[in-house]
């Protein structure tokens, strides 16, 4: 049984870490600033969110299980406002130019 | 598994600082320092110190951050130049910090071994003051004069920062919102702020017996603070109101009179009573929360920029 | 060589380096604001070595003595009272240079470069 | 561990030296700007009789005043402590704080508003913290409650220093920062490394300890050097003059008289009670080599200057020069401990009367200032003739420091000259006279001018009421007066250093 | 379970360090804005894992004020003088 939840915690922290990666990547190879990174911030808050769950049922209480959340939650917030912030940047920048 | 990522970490941190230094622009400068601030929080974790590892990320990355980008973006273009080193000179300089670095590291190395340490008299005299917080104890026990007297030290850097305005609008409001607030940073003014309450006061609850405690939740409840004046959501508020210089001075005046209490009825100056440390002790934390969460903020915020309402 | 390795350790030796690089930063900048950064970056190193210093100290049951770690709490509330100070002068001596006499002269118009 | 300290009877009196100034900053704070000069001057006069009441404590009890607090025994707590100097020290900052706050309470009179506004009650905040702080410099024993005292320190003196919020010396306030935070910093990181090599912070105990060991040795240095920063020894010397010049009279005052003796202080605790004798040795001639530098280099400053304030504040660094030329003066034998030399006795009589007099000639130039609206010397000619107080005032300090008998700056020098010769060091001797000799060149230059007969009549712009010019005068009659009574100190200042017999003095 | 937790961590932190030095050496602004944004993520991402694998309850709560500071870090766009915001004056008494 704790095996299987292991397993199950294995699998989903390992997908986030690919996640990281495959963001990364992305920052490096796309080629304009926009899908740059929209792909990173993207891709690590699904990273981020996978490893969230995949901590979860190894969370020791329900107050930790909620902090994990709340983290996620956090970084989607996070995330939300920047690339909104960030995309009225670009286009002004763009704009002047 | 620990050691390459210690090692990891190390590397990561002297590249990132190498970086601010070495970077031209300015503002990336200050933003990569942000960065070091976040990422020192996780050495922190390393160092088995989450109490500084809290404290670092609020106040080296999150306050630290944000005074210096304000301080950037008034000054862009017209900041106060010293003149600067020759190449030759920044290569002595250089060489100089290298064998300062040589040195202090060669210290580090030979301190003595075993590491002397007060762990064991720390965790012996817990007991007495009813905490599960060990650096909790240190801060607001057993060397409380040192927590006390730095309260003084942040009411009189905003004391000295207030006497830099004008004399005319003294005891006025900071100017903290850009004329035109961005509907993005409104949203975050809204949504982040309840977040923030609640961690700021469960790291003020929790600082008893876990990590945690008055500093990072005054940061915490700081930085909403100024989120939302930034945002225009709430007015800064005149340095010269009641409201805002009792809420100042609340935290250390009560810490100032359970101090004195303790001549009463304890041991002396700054003792507790048996059995009732560890509520006065919490007592304290909150009163003090508040004020440096006040005085933080303001302390980014600046002198005044509006004449005070009369 | 093991020994190195420890975290208690490891991160001294990273505190010694970036004393050294915020001294450097503090000497040989020309701008005011990356000293008071440089400043930062050495009060960071000196912490890391409170930090190492307090590793070390395990013991009792504790993963590190408290004692330095509580210091190094006061002493980042310290730092930043400083570089709140610090930055406030600066601000302050801009503003008096531009309009010499206006005292609350805002922010001039700034071309963009 | 052997407990060290033991709380006294009267030890409460040093938490109320401490702790009293900091209740009245939070009184101000909270209750606003009116009340403030009133606060401020209680607290004042409520410090003098906390610091006579710890003197009598001292020549009562004859041994050192400690207070454990909270009842935590260090290395886990933090002990005050205060021996025969820190006591001496504590009442001198009593008393020149004292003064000062006479002094600024007349002046802001003279001015619009009453002495509610911003630089006056900012004034008056900075003014008890510094009384805070200083007196929690003299009394701390632990390393750490040190640094925060010296970082209260800071942050009391430096608005001080540009209070009347002209560019100028908000630029002279940002470099003071600057020196001020670099040296704390240095200060921090020796604090540290000695933590991680004895495991405890408390001075007694580090001076039972200490043995020959590098990094010690690197400890002190680094302390010693960030100390040296604030404390502006030669070649870091460089912020004091426009700070200590462009800072109001009264804050001048307290920042020159007071604010830098704080470190020196310190530094004379490290190097005399913690560093091992051999590192101390070294230490000692480097500082002695810095500080003969210091009093050559900023009197022939001193001579230069063309306005009396910064005059007055080169000044300042000379004096302070004859500090560290005590080190290898003091450095006492196998039978004679330190503090049983005459250079120690001369070292604190040097500290106490410079701070007197020192504080009575910024006194006094502030009151020519706020007469003539300026401090040029060259256009004062004939101003003893509109203020003869405070030229006298100005003349009387001049002779401590020039070290003309009978003044407290005579017997400093002369028992540091007769040491000098004593111990075999001719070229300090000779530095000692020369001081004296550039101190009496820049003196006279202002008496001489103060005597002249104006070539036209001086126009005083503004009336100075008496008092001002009173408290001037007393502050350098009591710098004079110390040295009418030479001998008394010597015992006084022993007591509680370790182990020392009262017996066979000079 | 603990090697493989501290591995991911190893890996995250090694990405995410590539990925901030690629967004800080950029030429443009707007993505050196995003340095912090990504140490939030990727840092909280690691210290839950080293949390999870060293049992500590306590790193949880530092991955939670690292998630709070890095949103509360975007009021940095917000600083930028190229933004079209200015300060109002301050209206100054005689």
């Amino acid at each position: 049984m704790n095996g299987l939840v292991d397993i199950a915690t294995m699998v989903l922290v390992s997908m986030g870490a690919v996640l990281f990666l495959a963001g990364a990547l992305g920052l490096l190879r796309f080629p304009d600033t926009l899908s740059r990174l929209h792909a990173v911030s993207k891709a690590d808050n699904l990273g981020l969110g996978l490893i969230v769950m995949g901590l979860l049922p190894q969370a020791e209480s329900v107050s930790g299980g909620l902090k994990l959340i709340c983290v996620w939650l956090l970084a989607q917030i996070s995330a939300a406002t920047a690339s909104q912030l960030l995309a009225r940047k670009i286009h002004r920048d763009e704009g002047r130019s | 598994m620990m050691v390459l990522l210690d090692l990891a970490l190390a590397a990561w941190l002297l590249a990132l600082a190498l970086h601010v230094v070495m970077e031209r622009n300015e503002r990336s400068a200050i933003i990569a320092f942000l960065a070091l601030g976040l990422l020192l929080g996780l050495v922190w974790v390393r160092l088995a110190a989450p109490d500084v590892a809290l404290t670092e990320i609020a106040i080296g990355g999150g306050g630290t951050g944000i005074l210096l980008l304000r301080a950037e973006a008034a000054l862009r273009g017209r900041g106060k130049h010293e003149e600067g080193a020759t190449r030759g000179g920044k290569l002595a300089v250089a060489a100089g910090c290298a064998v300062i670095s040589a040195g202090l590291g060669f210290a580090v190395l030979a301190l003595a071994s075993p590491a002397p340490t007060l762990a064991p008299a720390a965790s012996d005299a817990i007991a007495a003051t009813g905490l599960g917080n060990p650096v909790t104890a240190v801060l607001l026990a057993y060397r409380a004069l040192d927590t006390l007297l730095e309260k003084v030290v942040v009411l009189l850097a905003l004391v000295g920062i207030w006497s830099l305005a004008p004399d005319g609008i003294w005891g006025g409001a900071p100017e903290v919102a850009p004329a035109a607030v961005p509907g993005p940073l409104a949203w975050l003014a809204r949504i982040l702020p309840p977040f923030g309450v609640v961690i700021g006061v469960y790291m003020f609850w929790v600082g008893a017996d876990a990590p945690g405690g008055t500093f990072q939740a005054g940061t915490v409840l700081a930085a909403m603070w100024l989120l939302v004046i930034m945002a225009g959501l709430l007015p800064p508020p005149d340095a010269a109101s009641p409201a805002l210089r009792l809420v100042l001075v609340g935290g250390p005046a009560l810490f100032l009179a359970i101090a004195f209490l303790g001549f009463i009825v304890a041991d002396g100056f700054l003792a507790y009573p048996e059995g009732f440390a560890k509520p006065l002790i919490v007592a304290i934390e909150a009163a003090l929360t508040l004020s440096v969460a006040a005085a933080l903020a303001m302390l980014v915020a600046g002198p005044a920029r509006k004449a005070p309402a009369r | 060589m093991t020994a190195v390795l420890q975290p208690g350790v490891l991160f001294g030796l990273c505190g010694a380096v970036l004393v050294g690089i915020g001294l450097f930063a503090i000497v040989t900048h020309p701008a005011l604001l990356r000293r008071i950064v440089g400043c930062n970056i050495l009060g960071a190193g000196i912490f890391l070595v409170f930090g190492a210093v307090a590793r070390r100290g395990a013991g009792a049951g504790l993963d590190a003595d408290p004692v330095p770690q509580a210091l190094v709490i006061t002493g980042i509330v310290v730092a930043f009272s400083a570089s709140a100070l610090a930055v406030a002068l600066l601000k302050r001596l801009s503003e008096l240079s531009v309009g010499e006499g206006r005292a609350a002269e805002p922010a001039a118009p700034r071309s963009e470069t | 561990m052997t407990s060290v300290h033991a709380t006294t009877p009267s030890g409460f009196l040093l938490v109320l030296a401490v702790i009293l100034p900091v209740c009245a900053v939070l009184a101000i704070v909270a209750c606003g700007p009116r009340s403030a000069a009133r606060i401020a001057m209680t607290t004042l006069a409520a410090g003098l009789a906390v610091a006579i009441a710890i003197a009598m404590e001292l020549v009562a009890g004859g041994t050192a005043l400690s207070y454990v607090v909270g009842g935590w025994q260090p290395p886990l707590g933090i002990a005050l402590r205060a021996d025969g100097l820190s006591g001496a020290m504590i009442v001198m900052t009593a008393l020149v704080l004292g003064a000062v706050g006479l002094f600024a309470r007349s002046q802001y009179a003279l001015h619009d508003g009453g002495g509610a506004g911003r630089a006056q009650t900012t004034f008056w905040i900075l003014l008890l913290a510094l009384a805070s702080a200083l007196n929690a410099t003299f009394v701390g024993e632990d390393l750490f409650n040190l640094y925060v005292a010296l970082e209260l320190l800071t942050f009391a003196a430096v608005p001080l220093v540009c209070l009347d919020g002209r560019a100028e010396t908000v630029k002279a306030a940002l470099r003071y920062l600057l020196f001020a935070l670099l040296g704390s910093l240095l200060y921090l990181l020796g604090t540290g490394l000695i933590y991680g090599q004895y495991g405890t912070l408390d001075l007694l105990a580090l001076s039972q300890l200490s043995r020959e060991d590098p990094a010690l040795s690197a400890a002190l240095a680094l302390m010693i050097v960030g100390l040296l920063a604030k404390a502006a020894l030669f070649p870091l010397h460089l912020w004091l003059p426009p700070a200590h010049a462009g800072a109001p009279a009264p804050a001048s005052a307290v920042l020159s008289a007071l604010v830098i003796k704080a470190p020196v202080f310190l530094i004379l605790r490290l190097v005399l009670d913690v560093a091992p004798p051999q590192a101390a040795a070294v230490a000692g001639q480097m500082l002695a080599v810095l500080g003969a530098v210091s009093i050559l280099f900023c009197s022939v400053m001193a001579l230069r200057q063309a306005r009396l304030k910064l005059m007055i504040a080169y000044s300042t660094v000379a004096q302070i020069g004859y500090l560290f030329i005590v080190f290898p003066l003091a450095a006492g034998s196998a039978d004679l401990p330190p503090w049983s030399t005459i250079a120690w006795t001369g070292g604190a009589l040097q500290l106490i009367s410079h701070a007197l007099a020192k504080s009575a000639m910024f006194l006094a130039a502030g009151v020519v200032y706020e007469a003539f609206g300026h401090d040029r010397i060259a256009d004062l000619r004939g101003f003893g003739r509109v203020l003869p107080i405070s030229a006298a005032a100005f003349g009387l300090a001049g002779l401590s420091l020039m070290g003309i008998p009978p003044s407290g700056g005579f017997v400093a020098k002369c028992l540091l000259l007769t040491a000098a010769v004593a111990e075999g060091y001719p070229w300090l001797a000779a530095t000692i006279l020369a001081g004296g000799l550039l101190a009496g060149g820049y003196v006279f230059r202002v008496i001489d001018k103060a005597l002249a007969n104006p070539a036209a009549p001086i126009v005083v712009q503004r009336a100075v009421p008496r008092r001002l010019e009173i408290v001037a005068l007393a502050l350098a009659a009591a710098a004079v007066m110390l040295g009418f009574l030479p001998l008394r100190p010597f015992e006084f200042l022993q007591i509680g250093r370790s182990g020392v017999s009262m017996a066979g003095l000079p | 379970m603990p090697e493989f937790l501290a591995a991911a961590a190893l890996v995250i932190l090694a990405v995410t360090a590539v990925a901030l030095f690629r967004v800080l050496r950029s030429r443009v602004a707007a993505e050196r804005m995003m340095a912090v944004q990504l140490l939030g993520t990727g840092g909280a991402g690691a210290l839950l894992l080293l949390g999870a694998a060293s049992g500590s309850p306590a790193t949880i709560d530092v991955a939670l004020l690292l998630a709070l500071f890095a949103a509360f870090a975007c009021v940095a766009f917000v600083l930028d003088p190229a933004e079209p915001a200015g300060e109002d004056s301050p209206e100054e008494q005689p």
